[in-house]
């Protein structure tokens, strides 16, 4: 096992996975000479040619829409939005096209496409571009939503997410990317709508995915075993199809719930959870689900208000208590 | 110069088209087809010129008024009606309706009720030709009012900028739902917007069945042998409402009448009469002929069973292993269906941009630069 | 009290707004001259001009923008989207420009601007135009939901709509147009934010909104009644913020709630209102709250599929039952 | 032909803006500001050509490269500093940042982050100023790579049919971000498009500030005399790499050293002095003085304090009756602030169409016609 950066473990399974499949390119802004905006796709151009690895015009709404075409004949388009704000231009195409072709035709045709960049904040870059927007595509049938925290699942995922034959929203963390971790050498995949326990624990349930895990989950269950409260820690990693199992299993055991998530509150995939919570672990349940979430704001530019406004250690831990009504 | 055959072919498929989309209309006011319902009648010398000039596995694909399309290029007149029907039979089981054919056999690629949001589709799949050294070409049209979406514009620039295999063909009917174009487009002739992408534009009688076989038939040429996309207008009319709920008010009688006097099947027949007067009894076998196949679709549709309840949840995400639909297949039984089939494994040999001294890699940041 | 249809309703308000504030127009497409779509705007144009009543043209990206920058600069702009469905394309600018606007300028601008059209199933339109998308807006800060259930909830709507210093995403009900209702004589306003028990009970809290309310909850409730089940029916009208109140007095009066929309299930409006109804009301719920929504699956042409993917009488009351352990 | 007190002016601008951004450059490096941060370096020449070309309250906005277009209206530099600095005297409480300046009392109306998200808003603007009868412009700049959004071409389509009060302005640096433009523009001069919109398209040396001034002077008379909107492209130069964190490597050394040869603000000096010796002094006493201009604003942002945390929740939705801000009377005390008021009470007599006799109206349908 190599520790490896975020970035590089994303770039391997892209380099993997177009050596293995000439049906496999990449498209996006800056993907080819710039060696990508965050350096995901260094020296894929010099490797694969600009016919694989092509830079795009500011078009996302086209360039998605091409990626859904290519893909509806035979190629295997990843299509790299510069960050998942921008692809809000690009919706249409993801959510009416690529989401409902099969459906559409009855069966005749299908999507195999990969629209993957960074979400969620980046750090000091007010409203606009700070958003973490899984909610919305998470709403659609016909999509998988997967967002990997950390490098290994980064790469596990993004293969099998290249593999798959269904769209697949891939979101990365924008502040991920120079993350280090320890990812298995040689090529492997993990499976999609899988969870990890990235902390075994039976007194709380901390539910969570792609930075949050990191940034502020697992230290605070850190800060809680050294209280006393041991947390187990549930890693989504895909979105939808979440794990059912494994969100249950952790209620069932633990008692109590706290999903800590980086977007906002409303309707977002922490609001399902607890929907799903609640119906099957009715009686499981010692508290109500409590949720971190970003605060129901636009991201403010000022460093103080940025931090305040985002998910906290502090936060997760005043929650836990609460559910643990200590 | 156009060979008998050809015309007869070209007056047998418009033919079919009217006698089909009548039909439809009719079962329309008989509620046995429901929702928007955008019928081709008066357009139909666009889509069967442009059918006859091009190849049987070149890709096609419009946007929601999309009944003809698939029907000249030979799919099952029975299916598609069945499909109009919501019925188990149609090509897509009844999921997709008038808006949403799709005959993968037939390489007609939907039938789109986004305006516009078919235009990047076709980029993409001339996108994946080239990619694999076919030398098919993709067929995309859309309406006169779609071209304000901003799709088009985003598309024709990486079309062209790349030289994609793909005929972009504006069906100019002079109206986007109720409003003539040109109260809405500050450049209603839609062919002179290609040069904002240094693309070649050209504008064709839509009326004229001919004249869209011997333009398409250059062109598709042209673009075969890799001189980049093409932004084709055809003037035409639909002589009915943009769809079975429009009355159409919104244009003036003699307007109406004076298009149907130009309409492409009277003046192709009036042709075919004029050069050859003995086959006055041949035309009217075909008018026969199809008007039968016509009414078999409609009893074929009528007896078609509802799709089952279960079909509500296929056809969502594909699973491990999980094969396409083959419609005729399926429907009728037909074993000799030839189902695209694109290579796995391949090298890739299109040089997007000429190769270049690479620029020196710019040194690993950090943060992104956006 | 006159009974008039839903589009009616709209369009009095219309009228009623553009007559008494010359900075109110109505854009979109058809709007004008062909008296709108579903016939919302008819006679407008006639008596407010082509500057107040604009024909666009398919450009629904560009003239939500538009409308944006007219509401920055002291216009009250309506906007007309032909469905819900076409505005996926324009809502970079509804969720990025109008909903930011007023905060990244640090409160020097507002965007007063009603985004209007039809939402939900049309009948017998596939998936492409079937999409109840209430959801993908709520979930943003800085915007307003609506989506009014009833002629008079129309009218007395749209009308604090308009009137409103803020982005709003109006959604009506495709299916409604035709709907008659009782509406108060003369001018009214009906207060964003404020639910109304359009039933009242005991035995079972229904929470709904919009064509649910009247196709499917009110009967439901009426069957239930015969079998001495005494619904309450909560229509939420304003979906942001949703009257929390409201909700949280009836489900502590029944103890068992059942959520009936049209949208998909996941990340849904629904969602969100079980996340807050089991927190706040955790020790008054005798059972976990239900929901009756659209299948997870895009819309099928076929009468049949399309009529079983949409939530039933029948699958309300068997939700309901299901509640009350019968 | 241009008057002293003019070349002063923008010499004056453009110098203080110039060290306004280095200093930004150089805070940046000390983390004082951080996130994305854009600097306009090197294209100067634009948007104070501009500027003096037009009313002070004509409209103004940009992109996320826009700290020049407020500066140069007459925006309080230590306040926009401190925006940059996240802190709570800036035009924003520091809720923008640098990609978000805005000063609605000088007219300048933002500060975009999503590329070409602007452009539309521009047209509504100007749509506003026709719709009151003001004679007000608005003027909306972004750059070469942001003419391959929709957005451009959807609303320059509108603008151009309505005839709008709008001067578009494509601020071409050859780049996008690392790209060049040519490299994904099929048509790389952006003036050209505007023919697709029947739209007057006009070319001019960004880096020739009096050539931008001439030439928005009679573009600005003409727009303001009602024939409709213009797009100007700007040739011009961004000395710098798109944001900071950007090492530009996509261009050759020579490239950049021949484009810093044209220093906008070099030559300028040099006109100045060739036509008038003896104010060389003059010169130097204006760079000392917008450089201590600059020193201040830095010193400002400094020791002014952050926002306080409860304005996380200010200036979400606005409340009944809630006022807007007035940032310079709030930061500064400024009681000379005049804000832009608009009517509530006024006859529309705009008629965008020409009346005509009426349609026949169609008559009511159940049914939408979609
Ligand atoms: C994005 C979008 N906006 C609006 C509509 C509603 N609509 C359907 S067809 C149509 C008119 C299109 O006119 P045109 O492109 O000229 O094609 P035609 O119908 O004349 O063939 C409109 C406005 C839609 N389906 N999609
Ligand atoms: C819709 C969107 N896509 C991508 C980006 C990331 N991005 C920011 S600036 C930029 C380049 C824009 O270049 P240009 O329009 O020429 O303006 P310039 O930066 O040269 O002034 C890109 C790709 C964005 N902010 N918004
Ligand atoms: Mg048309
Ligand atoms: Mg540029």
């Amino acid at each position: 096992m190599a520790e490896i950066a975020y970035r590089d473990a994303l770039n391997q399974a892209l380099h993997e996975e177009m050596a293995r499949d000439p049906r496999v390119f990449l498209m996006g802004e800056e993907v080819a000479r710039y060696n990508g905006a965050y350096k995901v796709s260094q020296g894929l151009l010099e490797a694969y040619g600009s016919a694989r690895v092509v830079d795009a015009p500011i078009s996302e709404l086209g360039f998605a829409g091409l990626g859904v075409g290519a893909a509806m004949v035979g190629l295997r388009p990843v299509i790299e939005m510069m960050t998942w704000n921008f692809a809000i231009l690009a919706m249409d195409q993801i959510v009416n096209n690529a989401a409902k072709v099969r459906h559409m035709s009855g069966g005749q045709l299908r999507c195999p496409i990969v629209f993957r960049g960074p979400g969620g904040a980046g750090g000091r870059l007010s409203s606009q571009h700070s958003q973490a927007l899984e909610a919305n595509y998470a709403h659609f049938p016909g999509i998988k939503v997967i967002a990997p925290g950390t490098p290994a699942d980064a790469k596990g995922l993004l293969k099998s997410a290249i593999r798959d034959e269904n769209p697949i929203v891939f979101i990365e963390g924008e502040l991920l990317y120079g993350a280090r971790g320890e990812v298995p050498d040689g090529e492997y995949t993990i499976p999609i709508g899988k969870a990890d326990i990235k902390r075994p624990g039976t007194d709380v349930t901390l539910i969570t995915w792609s930075r949050m895990l990191t940034a502020h989950v697992l230290p605070a269950a850190e800060l809680l075993a050294q209280q006393g409260i041991n947390a187990e820690v549930v890693d989504l990693r895909t979105l939808k199809p979440f794990d059912k199992e494994a969100v249950a299993e952790s209620v069932r055991k633990t008692n109590r719930v706290v999903i800590v998530e980086e977007g906002w509150p409303f309707a977002s995939v922490g609001s399902e959870l607890t929907d799903f919570i609640q119906r099957e672990c009715f009686d499981d349940l010692d508290a109500p689900v409590a949720r971190v979430t970003g605060l129901e704001v636009n991201m403010a530019y000022a460093a103080n208000l940025e931090r305040a406004i985002q998910p906290s250690v502090e936060r997760i831990i005043e929650s836990v208590k609460a559910v643990l009504y200590r | 110069m156009h060979s008998s055959e050809l015309l007869l072919t070209m007056y047998r498929k418009m033919v079919l088209a009217r006698r089909f989309e009548e039909k439809a209309g009719q079962a329309y006011g008989q509620k046995k087809i429901q929702g928007f319902c955008h019928l081709y009648i008066g357009q139909e010398a666009v889509v069967v010129g442009i059918n006859e000039a091009i190849r049987p596995d070149d890709m096609v694909m419009t946007g929601y008024r999309d009944h003809v399309h698939p029907l000249v290029r030979g799919s099952d007149a029975g299916m598609l009606m069945a499909e109009l029907f919501g019925k188990d039979t149609g090509y897509s089981k009844g999921k997709g309706g008038s808006m949403h054919f799709f005959d993968i056999e037939h390489h007609f690629y939907g039938g789109y009720g986004i305006v516009g949001g078919q235009i990047p589709l076709a980029a993409g799949m001339a996108f994946a030709s080239k990619y694999r050294n076919e030398d098919r070409i993709t067929v995309c049209s859309f309406g006169d009012a779609a071209a304000n979406q901003g799709a088009f514009h985003e598309t024709l620039n990486m079309a062209s900028k790349w030289k994609l295999p793909v005929l972009y063909v504006v069906e100019n009917n002079r109206y986007g739902m109720g409003t003539d174009i040109a109260r809405v487009s500050a450049e209603p002739e839609m062919h002179k917007r290609a040069s904002a992408y240094k693309m070649r534009g050209v504008t064709v009688d839509g009326m004229d069945v001919l004249k869209v076989y011997d333009t398409v038939k250059e062109i598709a040429a042209s673009i075969r042998a890799g001189d980049g996309p093409v932004l084709l207008e055809a003037y035409t009319y639909r002589f009915r409402g943009h769809s079975m709920s429009d009355a159409a008010t919104y244009r003036s009688k003699e307007e109406v009448e004076q298009e149907r006097a130009r309409d492409p099947i009277i003046k192709l027949r009036a042709l075919i009469l004029k050069n050859r007067p003995g086959t006055e009894a041949q035309l009217d076998a075909i008018d026969e002929s199809e008007r039968k196949t016509v009414d078999e679709a409609i009893s074929f549709a009528d007896q078609s069973p509802e799709p089952p309840l279960e079909d509500i949840w296929t056809h969502g995400l594909v699973a491990d292993g999980e094969p396409d639909e083959m419609p005729r297949a399926r429907v009728r039984g037909a074993t000799d269906v030839k189902w695209p089939s694109y290579p796995t494994d391949f090298k890739v040999t299109w040089d997007l941009e000429p190769r270049e001294a690479p620029a020196p890699a710019p040194s690993l940041k950090k943060k992104g630069a956006a």
